[in-house]
């Protein structure tokens, strides 16, 4: 039962916060917080658990966000139909860039990840289908409830406190499991793990397929929500080093690290950009920029690695 | 029960092993011995799958696997160590213990029983929550043994898994190896340690320069004039006489 | 061939060697010590606004802003090294891109809030203007810059692979506690190659300055064709950083002059990949 | 384990998000919202369009009599809501149309701004509209030119500037005016950015020359932000264009107006849609070498003397610069919402559209070039349009057409030759 406690009081106080914080923008900035918890811990599981730095996520993020407005640009149909068009895509494309991408290691795994990633910014802005540069549009008078068209941003925070649910619970499940021993075993030492009969191939490619289609996810969800997608907002590399950053500021290869990591780095972006961005003097990013060097300074495996490490005990033993 | 024939191994210009062929049989312990850069460990990797061989095949309960993955041979009952402990730094010894436990179970609770049980037979029992990341050379080279037996192995290749110890661990390892042995397990050892060949080993192929250039019971190795020559030479006329 | 055609190529050549120069500094700390540093295209962009200042406040062309860039920016870059990238370099491979990207963040909005938003630009004249030679049009900013480039990755070329200090420095990225063993401390040595791998770059950034305009985000601009072009010639590999920048900078040139300016990325991008994919360790890395 | 710190992290974040609500708001002033990108890529553009609102402001909040029949000029504050000062809230859009919309949000419900101005790139415009929209808040833009965003139906949108078709209008009408002149134009060029802002106009532009009856023999993309134009400067130079029209942001028409000299290629005409051309960035870095360069432009500095003069002077104390079409254009957008809250004389946002439908301003009362401002019903001024200036020295004259010409057209491009 103890166990339960404090995954209990989060539960509470996120299902809580929108009653308390009755503000719009508050309400905005907890949908927020919850969105880019979801693509951030998305890119977890391959990132973190398995230790395969993609810096090109926002590929399927991509996937997501094009699936949705393109089937309502070209079809009429709702947004969120295009959700699992988004993810098949997500899927796919992962299955392609995955299988060969996969066996780099390290650094070059990153790199590769970079270079698809800027590839598929720079094809979809010159590809009339995608709205090319202009970038799509969704149905900005809502017609039915199923365009999912809020004024209110409480709507989007349960529907977005759902899909984290979905997406922390097959994280969890996922840990617990052969793959998620698998895959943290990778991360130590591929070489070791293969020869103890981990299929590393597939183990990655399946952290990577399930990874891109709940980023695709996170990518319709912010459809949904912004109603806009163009090639730098849906492709744009920033997209995918912030879900990097929230994960490792958190604390990449844990359950709640992204949650953490967005539940800090998001209301501070947003809340220094409105205190101080009107000036316009960067001081934001000045910030922003400050904090993450003091964060990998002191804590390189994210916040919660301290009552990770804590909770182990630290003495060294027949060394 | 595993059969390499006609081994070689080129890497560039240079000839890492040459022609080599090795039989290991049902139940033996079969050394490897030779000085540094003599090929063993190339050889070894060639029967790991971690290298392909340039030409030659290997051939493990009847089943060619040349070309198959070091997971492949993991999961025919094939179990190797490495001689730079590969640790799960990230992981409990419990854990990294599991990890080999999977490959015969995929249920995480049948997994840790095994885990358990692998940590006992090799008197870890007491470190199952350390850290791995804490322990040192003696801790790591026990846990690589102890990962390989969770994959249940026919065959298990053991790479210097004696080197850097102190002579009490060496010791200790030894008495490790045999209990391992008495459960039936074949295993194939690289070694450096004479004293270790010579109380472990059935059999002893010799390696000079890429290539086999003795091979029967550790007693007739030794007395081998050609590898006192290449191998033991000096040492054998320093200390003026034979191990 | 077509006069058009020697000049597309010719002036692809002189772009290349320029992404040349300002990539040999990262390829050197990229290979030496496994780090990226994503901060690198803002070490650039220091540079940049440096030969800025001296121009402004010295009148001074790249002869003197050469070399105070350089100092400068080994300095930043020791630092760097001693206040953050020691630590991360500890802590998962992941703690090295939030630090540096961090790193970029800071330097390219506190250069924002100091000098502000706006385009600056050194005068076209400050080099020597342009010149013809058969029929060919040569800035003659951007040949200083080509020839400096290969200068500086011939020296820093000779540097590792002719010197004691070379040597050690190759010894602690092989094996950090071996070369400590035989006497050589690794952050000594690490320190000293961020010191000149930024001093690298800040020779790279004043001679930029010289035919580019200079804004606060310019780094971003730069900073992923100095990622492929090391990747591409093969992490650590000075030479391959050189091979890799020409060859980027001719496949820019003529993509741009035959298919047109936006797909000379996507050539460039899909190029890599298929480089990766068959050579994973780069055109001149080690596998 | 890692229990507390979600649950830290989450209170932090609760308490900042609180430490964001309340906050009394000053009496006896009118809030209004401007949302631009002071980070990122477009922030030279944007603090540009941030020193010009401050301006205008000034412009309002104080007397100003020596500025004559502009709008809200003379006196002080908004006459009609008791002498009202304006005080205009500014957000950072960070380029990006989340952040946009995120503060556009903000400044309705948490700064309760009367309307919103902005947001320079066309894509935030219409994330950060669409929530001006939902909430029922005018949101002008003087300056966002993409086609759409007046093709939403909204109904609190309204658009002061001229967008392509009005722009491409006035080239096609200048180059026929010096075709009919005897000078030998038939042979078009197109080099255009690839964002939204350069496809959409070149695309415009290259109809409309087509079926002026001119030949557009090529139209040349590239990347925005690109780090190298020497191919495109050689296509260009292989095409023999009689006129080549460029659209780009200010890196860009930086570096091409910098390769082109490397290269020693000028086009008898070179025409430089506005943007980057219109940047102060640009005349102060390669004038220089872009002498005679054609822009368009609704923005003429005018006689000694006169309103566009001083408001031009006033600028420049401030901000060291030439005040540019692009801020002018900010600036008059804003100057034009002002003028609609001061007619409406109440805050209320009913009252607020009804007089911006209601706006009809005469071009005296305008410190841009336009031929007046009315909107239609979808909220865009009919009466936009834009003049053609030349870089003569170190700015930038009026020179087409002829009655708004305050200088000679100077033919051909002389770049860099004396």
């Amino acid at each position: 039962m103890k166990k339960l406690l404090w995954p209990g009081i989060t539960a509470v106080l996120l299902l809580a916060y929108p009653l308390v914080f009755t503000t719009p923008f508050q309400q905005r900035l907890g949908a927020l917080v919850l969105l880019y918890a979801i693509a951030a811990s998305a890119w977890n599981i391959v990132g973190g658990y398995a230790g395969q730095i993609s810096v090109g996520h926002v590929v399927f993020f991509g996937c997501g966000a094009y699936a949705s407005l393109a089937l309502f640009t070209h079809t009429g149909l709702p947004p969120v139909l295009g959700m699992p068009l988004g993810i098949a895509a997500a899927v796919g494309i992962a299955a392609i860039i995955g299988t060969p991408t996969l066996r780099l290691s390290g650094h070059y795994f990153s790199m590769a990840t970079i270079a698809v990633a800027e590839l598929a910014r720079l094809v979809t802005t010159n590809t009339e289908f995608l709205g090319a540069a202009v970038g799509l549009s969704g149905p900005t008078v809502p017609r039915t409830w199923l365009d999912l068209s809020f004024i209110s941003s409480v709507p989007y925070y349960y529907l977005f406190l759902a899909v984290l649910v979905i997406t922390l619970g097959i994280t969890w499940w996922m840990e617990r499991s052969r793959i998620g021993f698998y895959l943290r075993a990778i991360r130590d030492s591929e070489k070791a793990a293969r020869s103890l009969g981990a299929r590393a191939p597939r183990v990655k490619l399946i952290a990577y397929l399930l990874s891109a289609g709940l980023t695709s996810v996170a990518g319709s969800l912010y459809a949904l929500m912004f109603q806009f997608v163009d090639p730098e907002s849906g492709l744009g590399i920033l997209i995918s080093v912030k879900m990097l950053i929230m994960a490792a500021l958190g604390g990449a290869g844990l359950l709640f690290g992204p949650l953490v990591g967005a539940a800090i780095l998001v209301p501070l972006e947003e809340i220094s950009n409105s205190l101080l961005g009107g000036r316009g003097a960067g001081l934001t990013f000045v910030l922003y920029g400050a904090i993450i060097v003091l964060i990998a300074r002191f804590r390189p495996d994210g916040i919660l690695g301290l009552f990770q490490s804590a909770r182990k005990a630290p003495e060294k033993h027949d060394a | 029960m595993l059969e390499a024939t006609g081994i070689s191994k080129v890497f560039g210009r240079l000839r890492a092993v040459d022609d080599v062929s090795a039989e290991v049989r049902q139940g033996e312990i079969l050394g490897l011995i030779g000085p540094n850069g003599a090929g063993k460990s190339t050889f070894f990797n060639c029967l790991t799958g971690d290298l392909a061989p340039t030409t030659g095949s290997v051939r493990f309960l009847g089943e060619d696997i040349t070309t198959r993955s070091p997971e492949a041979r993991a999961e025919l009952g094939l179990a190797r160590t490495f001689q730079l402990p590969q640790t799960f730094t990230g992981m409990t010894v419990l854990e990294n213990v599991m990890i080999g436990a999977f490959l015969r179970t995929s249920v995480t609770a049948e997994a840790r029983e095994r885990a358990r049980r692998i940590l006992d037979i090799v008197d870890m029992a007491h470190l199952a929550q350390t850290p791995a990341k804490t322990l040192g050379t003696p801790g790591r080279k026990r846990l690589e043994i102890a990962r390989a037996l969770a994959t249940e192995p026919k065959l298990l290749l053991l790479d210097e898994a004696m080197a850097g110890l102190n002579p009490t661990e060496v010791r200790a390892a030894i008495d490790l190896v045999r209990v391992i042995h008495g459960m039936g397990i074949t295993l194939v050892i690289v070694e450096h340690i004479m004293e270790v060949i010579n109380s472990l080993a059935d059999r002893v192929i010799v390696f000079h320069q890429g290539r086999e250039i003795a091979r029967g019971t550790p007693r007739e190795v030794t007395g081998d004039p050609t590898v006192i020559e290449a191998y033991l030479g000096k040492r054998a006329s320093r200390a003026g006489g034979r191990t | 061939m077509s006069a058009t055609l020697v000049q597309v190529i010719v002036g692809g050549l002189l772009l290349g060697a320029i992404y040349a120069l300002f990539s040999s500094g990262l390829t050197l700390i990229w290979g030496m010590m496994n780090v990226v540093n994503f901060a690198h295209g803002d070490f650039v962009m220091v540079a940049m606004y440096i030969a800025y200042v001296v121009y402004v406040l010295l009148g001074g062309g790249p002869l003197a802003s050469v070399p105070i860039a350089a100092v400068s920016l080994a300095t930043i870059g020791i630092l760097a090294y001693f206040l953050l990238v020691r630590h991360v370099m500890r802590g998962p491979m992941i703690a090295q891109i939030l630090g540096t990207f961090g790193l970029a963040l800071l330097l390219r909005y506190s250069m924002f809030g100091a000098a502000g938003a706006n385009f600056l630009s050194l005068p076209d004249n400050l080099v020597g203007g342009t010149y013809e030679i058969f029929g060919i049009r040569l800035q003659a900013s951007r040949v200083v810059a080509g020839i400096v480039a290969l200068l500086v990755t011939a020296g820093l070329h000779l540097l590792l692979t002719r010197t004691s200090l070379g040597s050690k420095m190759l010894a602690v990225s092989e094996d950090a506690t071996a070369a400590q063993l035989m006497g050589i401390r690794p952050d000594y040595m690490q320190a000293i190659a961020w010191g000149i791998a930024a001093g690298a770059t800040g020779i790279a950034g004043a001679l930029i300055a010289t035919f580019f305009y200079i804004s606060p985000t310019v780094g971003e601009t730069l900073a992923i064709i100095a990622f492929v072009t090391v990747a591409l010639g093969g992490f650590g590999s000075v030479p391959g950083a050189l091979v890799a920048g020409l060859l980027i900078g001719l496949i820019e040139s003529l993509s741009a002059y035959w298919i047109g300016g936006v797909w000379k990325d996507v050539v460039v991008y899909i190029l890599f990949i298929f480089v990766l994919w068959f050579r994973p360790q780069g055109l001149m890395g080690k596998s | 384990m890692m229990k507390r710190s979600p649950w830290a992290a989450l209170a932090v974040a609760s308490l900042l998000a609180a430490g964001l609500s309340g906050g009394a708001f000053a009496q006896q002033t009118v809030k209004i919202g401007a949302i631009y990108p002071l980070s990122g890529n477009a922030a030279s553009a944007g603090t540009s369009a941030k020193a010009a609102i401050e301006l205008a402001v000034d412009i309002i909040n104080n007397d100003h009599p020596e500025l004559g029949d502009i709008t809200l000029a003379k006196g002080t504050g908004l006459p009609n809501l008791k002498g009202a000062k304006v005080e205009v809230v500014f957000a950072d859009n960070q380029g990006t149309p989340a952040a946009g919309q995120n503060q556009a949000l903000r400044l309705i419900t948490e700064e309760k701004v009367v309307a919103l101005h902005g947001a320079y790139q066309s894509g935030i415009t219409t994330t950060a509209s669409a929530i001006a929209e939902r909430y029922g808040i005018p949101f002008m833009t003087g300056e966002s030119v993409a086609a759409n965003l007046t093709e939403r139906g909204f109904k609190w949108f309204f658009r002061t500037t001229p967008i392509a078709s009005d722009i491409a209008d006035v080239y096609v009408s200048f180059l026929k005016e010096m075709k009919a002149k005897g000078m030998k134009i038939d042979n078009l060029v197109i080099v255009n950015e690839n964002t939204e802002y350069g496809t959409s106009i070149a695309k415009v532009v290259g109809d409309t020359a087509k079926a002026g009856g001119f030949n557009v023999s090529m139209v040349i993309p590239y990347s925005a932000n690109t780090t190298d134009v020497q191919s495109q400067v050689l296509q260009l130079k292989d095409a023999k264009p009689d006129a080549a029209i460029f659209i780009s942001y200010t890196s860009d028409a930086i570096l091409f107006t910098k390769t082109m000299q490397a290269l020693g290629y000028k086009p008898p005409i070179l025409i430089g849609d506005n943007s980057g051309f219109s940047d102060a960035s640009y005349l102060r870095t390669v004038g220089p070498i872009a002498q005679g360069v054609i822009n368009r432009s609704a923005w003429d500095i005018g006689k000694p003397g006169s309103p566009t003069f001083l408001i031009n002077e006033m600028y420049k104390k401030k901000t060291g610069n030439d005040l540019d079409d692009t801020s002018g254009r900010v600036m008059q957008g804003f100057l034009a919402l002002a003028e609609a809250v001061n007619r409406a004389g109440s805050t209320e946002p009913a009252k607020l559209q009804a007089a911006l439908k209601a706006t009809d301003l005469k071009p005296n009362q305008l410190m841009m070039g336009y031929k007046g401002i009315k909107f239609d019903a979808k909220g865009q001024n009919i009466l936009a349009s834009a003049m053609l200036i030349q870089a003569q020295g170190d700015q930038y004259v009026a020179v087409w057409p002829k009655e708004s010409a305050t200088a000679e057209l100077k033919l051909p491009y002389k770049a860099w030759e004396k």
